[in-house]
């Protein structure tokens, strides 16, 4: 009872704010909403029980890479006129790529209802019966995707470069 | 019974006690902070050679008061060309981040809102780090220059020294081998000491990281007054300019509640497991008779009746905590209460000694530049908590993996992390020298 | 200079640059002073102060007065130096009027202008001080300067607008515990300095934040016309109570402190040195203060020979000159005055260009500018 | 227990308004946003899998992170080419990008 009223409030949050995260004019009400959205995922991951990767989304999503999404439109502070904010055609572009998409979906949605026990999530033991879900997480990080990790690394570094090679200022 | 009021009751059956402390944070923190300005005030004051505030109650006890009904009933002010909806929601982003990370410290063994979550440092944290979305939407949403570069200031200052904060924070994690805030406290009981002691190095980054997070001089240039007037607060005014206010001040408690738990032994008595210490439990209703006997004292010296008879309500009321303290030591039946209130005491003292640590820093030193800042934090902080971290981790691989002595294997650490840290500080002060050699060659040349 | 297409190079993201207004109301230009920064992310590319709030119309106001009632107007210029300023006007009058102010005279002006000096030094310390972030030696500093005043209160009966000399001499004899009081005075600022010293000399932020910063050469100083502590801490030893002394300053020893940079760090130590020695002139001066009248042979009417004169004085923040034209009439003909903060403020571009906006408010600090004077 | 097909159908909404954003957007940080909003609805569905499984299945959690550690990276790098470009053309709006080369 309790679970599904979590779910259907951030779901709610996040759908809405999704929603006017892409209607939006001003960049950084759409950063705003963004965030919010983000936040509310971050409710469901808690929902889910996936508490690291809850404080996770939250550190690295909303404190770290917003932050340089907001960082970055306070920089260029750019005033576009309104009615520039989209292309004007694209409009029936959007609305094709969201019809096929829904389809697409909607076919997948009719395969899992085929399916036998319809993908319940299996009930959760009570929370302090749980292996502390920290804990997991690093057990499979560090054991059975510790290439991965290091790759993922990696690839942080790479682009840690790249950006410096691209912001820097040229002289 | 319908199944949803049935459904409403268990919850709150469950978490009453959640909820209540939650309204009680709320209710109660801003108070406090309001009271942490006055003691800051009046230790600025006294560092200072004057009063500090005497009007308002005796001795200015009652200031808080009286300034927070001053900025509620001051006049609203939005800039006109202000973003209506972000300008006012910004304050209370700062706000609800400090006010939501401090549901997850414990305030002692007892008082905590979320008791089992076990990613309680983390959780401090991370949301802790969201309230610099009120600064920066803040800054942004006034339309004022100062606002604009102060929001800048404040992005770039706090990403950088939050990882600084974080890899300290992180040595301080593997000594206690969990997250979760209760467990953190009782690893450093299991080894008998602080973990200032096993890793001092990291302390002091995040006392530093610390000051700088919470936009505390000699780190404050966000809203360095005498460049940006009030920085990101500068269209702010009345209420909204005191929730930036209690935020910030909130924030701070939040950060000595981390250092104090992580580092300084949460709500453990000052070498908890030595046993001849344990009349140091006598202490907390000790000092807080001393406090009440002092109250009393200066009670006579009132000029105003009034103001004497609320030095005595003070005085009364310090000797009724100093007589329930004293009643949870020697009277049977409330011997339950005593590891609560006991620990409640030390862990209150231990963040108001760091607090007072960063008033006493706020009112001795000149404030950085904002580029020195930047070189302080990358090339000296965050490289030697990334040292501190490694040389942590080798302590206890060498303890678990070969079998060395903990304490050993610590020591020796300690010294090359402090080694690591001579030489960083000796690269960083010849930066320096050059950066600032360069600086002025520039400036030079823009003068033909 | 910079043409348009450069100098938009030469900003962070090429785009137009910020233009901030510091003033006329901010926290640290010191009065009314407004300076517009040109800033390229927070790096300062441009800048132009914007004077004249403060305007009076000083010189205008002294074509209308005659020369004592002129007299408290110049108090109102340096209005935090106005002992110095005072001596000025009356010395530049008695000089047209070829009278000179008697022995007794010059002793207890010396005395009080360099009390002056001090007073000056200490207000610019602890606003400095606090332009860069430091709180508490403004407090450390007001209470110094208040024995100062309190001294200047006791003999004059004001503190601020002292108007403490009248031409041709002294209108007031000294007070009773006039020596003991300086003496007292100089005696606890050894250790005041000292606690200053201990706050700012080494600390190593308050060497990050002055070393370096606003460099003005000799060659820069001289040809901007700067003078005081900021053409001393160029390393040019001028000053001009050695250069042509006037009140009692001949009978003095004295050093003139020099820096070597010429940043802010130098103009720092060159005016905590200053105060350590005007201290040690009041407490030469107090040993020997001369017997005898206080007021030279001037007349109640004054009515100067028709003619010009020029005499300058080393106020604390630079050289303060007086130019009077007289007309052979009671009031002058024309006032012109030199003001040491409206010339040193000419150096702020200079000084700024290229630094952070940080920087901006160490240079105001450092140039020691006082805006009834830039205005006048 | 709450059906995975809530999940599934939360992820594809926000990956929809993902989609959406990203074709009609003409500010390049506003696009770059919404493919962070894609990324984010993968990620429910991820761990929404994850949990299908048990709980002390954490690998789609692991993979949640892994994306997360995609997205910090394409913005960091996306955000550099955006300042870079905005330094020599003085616009972030993507039909005005119209050189390959500048």
């Amino acid at each position: 009872m309790l679970d599904s009223i979590i779910f259907y409030f951030f779901a709610g949050v996040a759908i809405l704010s999704a929603a006017l995260m892409v209607t939006r004019r001003n960049a950084i009400h759409s950063a705003v909403f963004l965030i919010t959205t983000l936040l509310a995922t971050a409710g469901i991951f808690l929902q889910l029980r996936a508490e690291f990767l809850f404080i996770a989304q939250i550190i690295l999503y909303v404190g770290g890479i917003m932050v340089l999404f907001v960082f970055v439109i306070m920089l260029v502070r750019l005033d576009v006129p309104l009615h520039h904010i989209t292309f004007r055609f694209q409009k029936w572009v959007a609305l094709f790529v969201a019809v096929a998409l829904a389809c697409e979906v909607s076919v997948m949605f009719w395969y899992v209802r085929q399916l036998p026990s319809a993908g319940l999530l299996t009930p959760p033991a009570p929370a302090d019966k749980l292996p502390p879900n920290s804990e997991q997480f690093a057990k499979v990080l560090f054991g059975d995707y510790l290439l991965p990790f290091e790759i993922a690394s990696i690839l942080l570094l790479v682009a840690m470069i790249g950006a410096v090679v691209m912001a820097k200022k040229r002289t | 019974m319908s199944p949803a009021l049935h459904a409403i009751i268990s919850f709150l059956e469950t978490w009453w006690v959640q909820l209540v402390s939650g309204v009680l944070i709320v209710a109660v923190v801003p108070l406090i902070a309001g009271y942490v300005v006055l003691v800051e005030r009046k230790l600025m004051a006294d560092m200072q050679a004057r009063l500090g505030p005497m009007r308002v109650g005796p001795h200015g006890l009652l200031q808080p008061i009286a300034d927070a009904v001053k900025l509620l009933i001051k006049e609203d002010i939005i800039p006109d060309s202000a973003d209506k909806v972000i300008f006012w929601l910004a304050p209370v982003v700062s706000m609800t981040a400090a006010l939501v990370s401090m549901g997850a410290i414990a305030f002692g063994p007892w008082f905590q809102v979320a008791k089992d979550i076990n990613i309680g440092i983390l959780f401090v944290l991370g949301v802790s780090s969201l309230g610099l979305f009120g600064i920066v939407l803040g800054g942004w949403a006034s339309n004022s220059h100062y606002s604009l570069i102060g929001a800048l200031r404040s992005t770039a200052q706090l990403v950088s020294y939050e990882t600084a904060a974080g890899l300290a924070i992180i040595s301080g994690l593997l000594l206690a081998g969990t997250l979760q805030i209760r467990s953190i406290v009782d690893a450093q009981q299991h080894y008998g000491v602080w973990f200032i002691f096993l890793a001092p190095v990291a302390f002091f980054i995040y006392l530093v990281a610390s000051i700088a997070e919470t936009n505390r001089a000699p780190f404050d240039l966000p809203e360095a007054e005498s460049e940006l007037v009030a920085g990101y607060m500068t269209e702010y005014s009345g209420f909204r300019w005191a929730l930036y206010f209690l935020g910030e001040y909130a924030n701070m408690i939040v950060v000595a509640a981390v250092a104090t738990t992580l580092f300084l032994g949460g709500w453990l008595r000052p070498f908890p497991n030595v046993r001849w210490l344990n009349w140091l439990d006598v202490l907390p209703a000790l000092f807080t008779a001393a406090v009440g006997a002092y109250c009393g004292y200066r009670a006579g010296k009132q000029p105003v009746r009034v103001q004497t008879l609320f030095m005595w309500a003070v005085a009364a009321l310090c000797f009724l905590a100093a007589l329930i303290l004293a009643a949870t030591l020697f009277v049977p039946p409330l011997q339950a209460a005593k590891p609560g209130l006991l620990g409640a005491f030390w862990f209150l003292l231990k963040v108001s000694g760091y607090l007072y640590v960063f008033m006493w820093l706020r009112f001795t030193l000149p404030r950085y530049r904002f580029d020195q800042l930047m070189h302080l934090g990358w090339y000296l902080l965050i490289p030697l908590a990334i040292v501190n971290v490694f040389f942590v981790a080798v302590a206890m691989m060498l303890e678990t993996e070969f079998g060395w002595n903990r304490w050993l294997a610590l020591i020796i650490t300690s010294v090359f992390t402090l080694l690591a840290a001579a030489f960083l500080m000796h690269l960083h002060d010849k930066r320096t020298a050059a950066a600032s050699a360069a600086a002025s060659e520039t400036s030079d040349s823009y003068a033909g | 200079m910079h043409d348009e297409t450069t100098q938009k190079q030469n900003t962070l993201l090429g785009a137009d640059e910020l233009v901030i207004n510091m003033g006329p109301q901010h926290p640290s230009t010191h009065g009314v002073l407004r300076v517009k920064l040109k800033l390229d992310g927070e790096r300062v590319i441009g800048s132009e102060c914007v004077i004249g709030y403060l305007h009076r119309g000083v010189e205008k106001i002294a074509e209308h007065r005659t020369y004592q009632q002129f007299a408290p107007y110049v108090d109102r210029m340096d209005y935090v130096a106005a002992v110095s300023n005072g001596l000025g006007y009356c010395e530049t009058v008695e000089k047209l009027l070829s009278v000179e102010a008697p022995p007794r005279a010059r002793v207890i002006r010396t005395i009080l202008t360099e009390l002056q000096r001090i007073a000056s030094h200490l207000l610019w310390l602890g606003t400095h001080a606090l332009d860069i972030g430091a709180l508490t030696p403004l407090f450390y500093c007001m209470r110094e300067r208040e024995e100062i005043l309190k001294i200047f209160e006791k003999y004059c009966g004001a503190r601020l607008t002292t108007h403490a000399f009248r031409i041709g001499g002294l209108q007031y004899e000294s007070y009773d515990t006039f020596e003991k009081d300086v003496e007292r005075f100089c005696k606890d600022f050894e250790r005041r300095i000292q606690e200053y010293v201990d706050l700012l000399t080494g600390n190593s932020i308050w060497i990050g934040r002055t070393r370096n910063v606003g460099i003005l050469s000799t060659e820069d100083c001289i040809a901007l016309g700067a003078s005081g502590p900021i053409l001393r801490a160029s390393g040019l030893a001028w000053d001009t109570r050695k250069a042509t002394p006037y009140a009692a300053y001949d009978q003095y020893k004295f050093e003139i402190p020099v820096g070597t940079k010429g940043d802010t760090y130098d103009r720092y130590m060159v005016r905590m040195e200053e105060m350590r020695q005007s201290r040690l002139i009041c407490l030469q001066a107090i040993e020997n203060i001369p017997a005898g009248p206080i007021l030279g042979k001037v007349g109640k009417v004054l009515k100067p020979p028709p003619g010009e004169v020029y005499h300058s004085i080393e106020a604390p923040k630079g050289i303060l000159g007086y130019y009077i034209v007289s007309d052979g009439t009671t009031q002058p003909y024309r006032v012109r005055i030199r003001p040491p903060s409206f010339i040193n403020l000419q150096a702020f571009d200079k000084l700024a260009r290229g630094h952070l906006v940080a920087d901006v408010v160490a240079i105001i600090g450092t140039l020691d500018i006082v805006l009834g004077e830039v205005d006048r | 227990m709450m059906p995975v097909g809530h999940y599934l159908f939360l992820s594809f909404a926000l990956f929809i308004i993902g989609a959406i954003g990203v074709v009609t957007r003409r500010n390049v940080i506003v696009v770059l946003m919404s493919i962070e909003l894609i990324l984010n609805a993968v990620n429910i569905n991820l761990v929404a899998f994850s949990r299908m499984f048990g709980d002390v299945h954490v690998h789609g959690q692991v993979f949640a992170l892994f994306i997360i550690a995609d997205a910090a990276a394409e913005a960091a790098v996306g955000l550099g080419i955006i300042i870079a470009f905005f330094r020599n053309r003085e616009t972030v709006l993507a039909d005005e990008m119209d050189l390959l080369k500048w």
